[in-house]
């Protein structure tokens, strides 16, 4: 008999003792962030889809190796790169040169994997994550990114 | 030291241990008598026995070939020692003809002591008899090593697709898997 | 509570619960016959989210499987990469500085509280008590934050590489750990009071969803379900990797096998990775994160290796055959969910299905995890 | 058409709008509520503070096409909805909100009140047994065993009241307790000592007739995904919400008049409907306070508690009660 009453009266002490906490809680200040209306900025080492960087000429870094593309587990980079010749002073005299020119950067962002592979394997430094990530469609058209276009874009 | 023992108990499996020559570490504690023939050839599969492993090196330390028919005695030895299951996956030998089917088992106590027994069975019609009488827990394990490999387990109760849809006709981990 | 069932043939009726159910986290399914509301027959059904990831380890290099790992289970993520990182390490020989080793132990803690937090959560939520899982999310988000400023990511991770890592900790990192480990236990002491001490939890937990020693041995359970029984097992202690024998710290183990009892592992299991954290941050050494000599191709030598971790779920193990190329020549993975639901079938017979999905809560299911 | 005709046509409509309006506001009531103790702001889009959201989700539920499943019982399927908000109306008919404001104060109010909230739990069992859902039929059984055993109490604690004042009439009840807040029936006099763990047994008695957290057995979203109206959709789903928030209110009220002092004012001054709107709302506060604060019970968990602990003790009560107030 004393136990099933102190049973009961454990019983609802544990929940008054849960109803003070929640209690408390209903006072305290609201933790969340109302997205659309508010946004966070991400930490520096956020990583998004990724970016190509450009030099101090406004052109982009990428010497189109095609690193990245090896590195890549899920097959999501594609590049392609012309030969173009180009002169250069060399000890009093002009010379001409070949190098290889990006002429196309695609990303698609569907299958990547955000592994950050292609960043390390990168030896130039020409790619880097953005910080982008109000990425959201109902089309899969709207995840390949043209990378080039987007420098582009970014520098106008 | 458990590992000891079970090495002991798993070497009586093999009628007649032969002490063999061993080659480099690891070292071949015993093997079968039918596969005495086999050892010279360096590129076949391993002869049947019981090796210690380097620990740090592979990450167990009893390695235990058998027959598939020795399969359930080598089972039961380490049910009694208190052995619990770890997992069941096949791996194809496909230069060989052959597969493998891998065996994990490991203890709950402080005395660490992981053994791996292996079995091999013929590509053509692989067949090796369940465990999952002894270790019902071997009954998925089981039904995914059937889904990738085809091979089949007799006596097992429910040999029906797990990971795979129910009509899959195909086994994706042999190495002539086309998809 | 069980009954003893009496069926009349034809008188049961088969109930799926999933793939898609509020229960099961995801898209697993359970096939139940049941009389009335006692279950007389389970049968699991897989493969809803099967996406051969020991395949994909056979046709992609090492390290581009590691992002792979950290899609098993989304919720403790670290936890498998790390089993991956040192499964290749061991079959090639790689020796890590010990300052990457520290960082990851810590991250794995870290991440394995994360994912206690969001069981809890969840779990409670099964019980029909949906507070305490936005409570769990604020503390798992704290835990979030700082392992995105780390990461780079939040829950996906692809942090640990052969040898190291991909970048040290930051500036910031030290000390938002360091004021996390109080408030933390102070969250804890909270989850104590509001859930674990409510009678009507008790109720629901206590002696409900028996697993015996036995059945977990003969089922290969591990990690919380297994210490729920009263088997002292953590890879961690009994079969030391990393840097984990230089902490003090202690396996929590119950022996009333039932729900409650599982319950009380992973709380206490936090406790324990909030001393591990601790201790970490005091031992931290300098030093660099990558190993100075490390191969630039990883061709691990022919052989079998095998490499168990304790995760949050239990005893995670990959075992790697090489046969001397860039891609592993077979690539298994052991996932713990998948020993651990596979005793639910077993156990759940003869149990009403509210308790039975309480089991169910209490195993912490991640179903890809079970899937691959 | 004759005087008392039109007028009861008015108290219903009156009634129905009532019960609308709280139904709706409630609802937001609950999810701002619910918000703030988890720390997130709830609804807050719609208008100043959410206070539109009721009428989004209205609309939203009202433009949604009303689906019947394959195999149901097609007129049990139409009909379980309103059988659950039309008794929930006709309570409000005999609840007085003041002295003077109620529609038809009857002499058997708490009989009518307790006989049309029987009729809700069928509508549970109509709606569970109707669409042919294996989770509904379990949710429907649960929810009738959960209702008929928390009746009895409900219905002991109530006879001890009744007995002590003499009337079952709901307006003769407040009254008897009019004056300042020591002549409330919650607290204790010599003759019935016992009165505040009555109201215990009632309160707790009337979450679960009402299927509100922890006793939601009957949706269980967890385990029976929504319970007995899994099936509904569109206005039939919106007709159970309504109903279930008309319930809350109607056991509100009823908590306040049976054992709160009803209308009147703690002090003993100004009583008025103000005060007893005041009551329910404080009442219905904790419902969703409790609501977001424990997780649910078990079905015989549930049971136990009722046929071992609350009957017992009512029981036990009513006998105490009964005694005494022969020696009084």
């Amino acid at each position: 008999m004393g136990a099933y009453f102190s049973e009961i009266f454990r019983g609802l002490q544990s929940l008054a003792i849960g109803m003070g906490i929640t209690f408390r809680e209903f006072f305290k200040p609201v933790v969340t962030v109302s997205y659309p209306m508010e946004t966070l900025k991400m930490s520096a080492r956020y990583r998004g889809h990724i970016e190509l960087v450009e030099d101090e000429k406004g052109q982009p870094k990428c010497v189109a190796c095609g690193m990245c593309q090896r590195a890549c587990p899920s097959g999501c980079i594609s590049l392609a790169s012309e030969s173009v010749e180009y002169e250069v002073e060399e000890k009093g005299e002009t010379k001409t040169k070949k190098k290889k020119v990006l002429t196309k950067y695609n990303l698609n962002f569907t299958t990547c994997s955000l592994c950050g592979q292609c960043v390390e394997n990168c030896s130039f430094g020409a790619i880097d994550f953005s910080k982008e990530y109000n990425l959201a469609s109902s089309r899969k058209e709207d995840f390949h990114f043209d990378l080039l276009q987007r420098l582009k874009e970014r520098n106008s | 030291m458990i590992k000891d023992t079970i090495k002991k108990a798993l070497q009586e499996l093999f009628p007649v241990p032969e002490p063999v020559v061993a080659e480099t570490p690891p070292t071949e504690a015993a093997e079968g008598e039918e596969t005495k023939a086999k050892k010279t050839v360096k590129e076949g599969p391993r002869v049947n026995g019981v090796i210690e492993r380097d620990y740090n090196a592979c990450g167990y330390h009893l390695d235990a070939q058998v027959d598939p028919g020795e399969l359930l005695a080598a089972v039961l030895i380490l049910d009694k020692a208190g052995f619990f299951i770890e997992s069941i996956t096949g791996v194809d030998w496909i230069k060989e003809d052959q597969l493998e089917v891998i065996y994990d088992f490991s203890r709950y106590d402080f005395d660490l002591c992981r053994v791996v027994i292996r079995t091999r069975t013929p590509r053509t019609a692989p067949k090796v008899p369940t465990i999952s009488k002894i270790f019902s827990g071997a009954n998925w394990h089981e039904r995914e090593t059937h889904d990738f490999f085809g091979i089949k387990f007799e006596g097992h109760p429910h040999l029906i697709p797990l990971l795979l849809p129910e009509d899959a006709d195909f086994h994706p981990l042999l190495k002539d898997f086309k998809p | 509570m069980s009954a003893p069932i009496h069926i009349q043939p034809g008188e049961t009726f088969t109930l799926n619960v999933g793939p898609q159910h509020p229960a099961t986290h995801g898209v697993l399914r359970v096939k139940l016959e049941m009389d009335g509301e006692y279950i007389v027959h389970a049968e699991t059904v897989l493969g809803y989210i099967h996406r051969m990831h020991e395949l994909m380890g056979e046709n992609r290099t090492y390290p581009q499987v590691l992002p792979n790992l950290s899609r098993l289970d989304y919720l403790g993520a670290l936890g498998y990469t790390h089993g991956h990182v040192l499964a290749v390490e061991r079959a090639s020989g790689i020796e890590v500085p010990e300052r990457a080793e520290y960082i990851r132990a810590i991250t794995v803690e870290m991440n394995r509280i994360a994912s206690h937090l969001f069981w809890f959560g969840a779990f409670v939520m099964d019980l029909g008590g949906f507070t305490p899982l936005m409570y769990a999310i604020q503390d798992r988000e704290y835990i979030l934050d700082i392992l995105e400023r780390v990461t780079g990511s939040r829950l996906t991770y692809c942090y640990y590489r052969f040898g190291g890592l991909y970048n040290d900790i930051d500036d910031e990192f030290i000390p938002a750990t360091k004021a996390f480990i109080p408030r933390m236990r102070e969250s804890l002491k909270k989850y104590d009071a509001l859930v674990t001490g409510n009678i009507i939890l008790q109720k629901r937990l206590k002696d409900i969803g028996p697993l015996s020693k036995e059945l977990c041995r003969k089922y290969g359970a591990t990690g919380p379900v297994a210490r729920g029984s009263g088997i002292d097992f953590d890879v961690r202690k009994n079969e030391p990797y990393s840097v984990y024998p230089e902490f003090d710290f202690d396996i929590p183990v119950y022996h009333e096998c039932d729900s409650f009892a599982r319950y009380k592992v992973r709380m206490d299991e936090m406790e324990q990775s909030l001393r591990i954290i601790e201790q970490g941050l005091e031992k931290l050494p300098d030093g660099p994160i990558m190993p100075a000599k490390k191969p630039k191709l990883i061709k691990p030598p022919a052989g079998d290796y095998y490499q168990a971790v304790e995760t949050a779920r239990g005893s995670f193990g990959i075992r790697i055959v090489s046969d001397g190329g860039k891609n592993a020549y077979r690539f298994k993975l052991r996932s713990p969910t998948y020993s651990n639901m596979h005793l639910f079938d077993e156990a759940c017979e003869g149990m009403l299905i509210m308790d039975a999905l309480a089991l169910m809560g209490s195993l912490d299911l991640v179903i890809p995890e079970i899937d691959r | 058409m004759s005087l008392t005709v039109l007028n009861a046509i008015i108290a219903v409509v009156i009634a129905i709008g009532f019960a609308a309006l709280n139904a709706a506001y409630l609802v937001w009531a609950e999810r701002r509520g619910a918000g703030r103790i988890q720390r997130r702001p709830g609804p807050n889009v719609n208008g100043p503070l959410g206070l539109l959201q009721p009428l989004a989700d209205g609309a939203k539920l009202m433009t949604k096409q009303l689906m019947i499943p394959g195999g149901a019982d097609k007129a049990l399927f139409m009909v379980a909805p309103v059988l659950a908000m039309a008794p929930a109306i006709m309570s409000f008919v005999t609840i007085p909100f003041s002295d003077v404001i109620v529609a038809k104060s009857m002499d058997v109010g708490v009989l009518m009140i307790f006989a049309f909230a029987s009729l809700g739990s069928m509508s549970i069992l109509f709606a569970g047994w109707s669409s042919r859902n294996k989770y509904g039929v379990m949710a429907s059984v649960r929810a009738v065993s959960q209702a008929i055993s928390y009746e009895v109490p409900m219905l002991i604690t109530v006879i001890t009241i009744v007995m002590m004042t003499g009337s079952m009439n709901l307006h003769d009840l407040a009254v008897s307790q009019a004056g300042g807040f020591w002549h409330w029936n919650i607290i204790p006099s010599l003759a019935s000592p016992l009165m505040p763990v009555s109201f215990l047994i009632f309160f707790i008695c009337s979450l679960a007739e009402t299927n509100r957290a922890p006793f939601d057995l009957g949706e269980a979203e967890s385990e029976l995904v929504a319970g007995f109206h899994t099936e509904y959709g569109s206005m039939g789903f919106g007709l159970f919400f309504m109903g279930e928030y008309a319930n809350i209110v109607i056991g509100a009220s009823l908590i306040t008049i049976l054992f709160l002092g009803g209308w009147g004012c703690p002090f003993g001054l100004f009583p008025s409907v103000f005060w007893f709107l005041l009551k329910i709302y404080l009442l219905i506060a904790t419902f969703i306070w409790i609501r977001w604060t424990f997780p649910r019970t078990t079905i015989y968990g549930l049971l136990n508690l009722s046929w071992k602990i609350l009957i017992p003790i009512s029981l036990f009560n009513l006998l105490l009660t009964a005694g005494l107030l022969k020696v009084f």
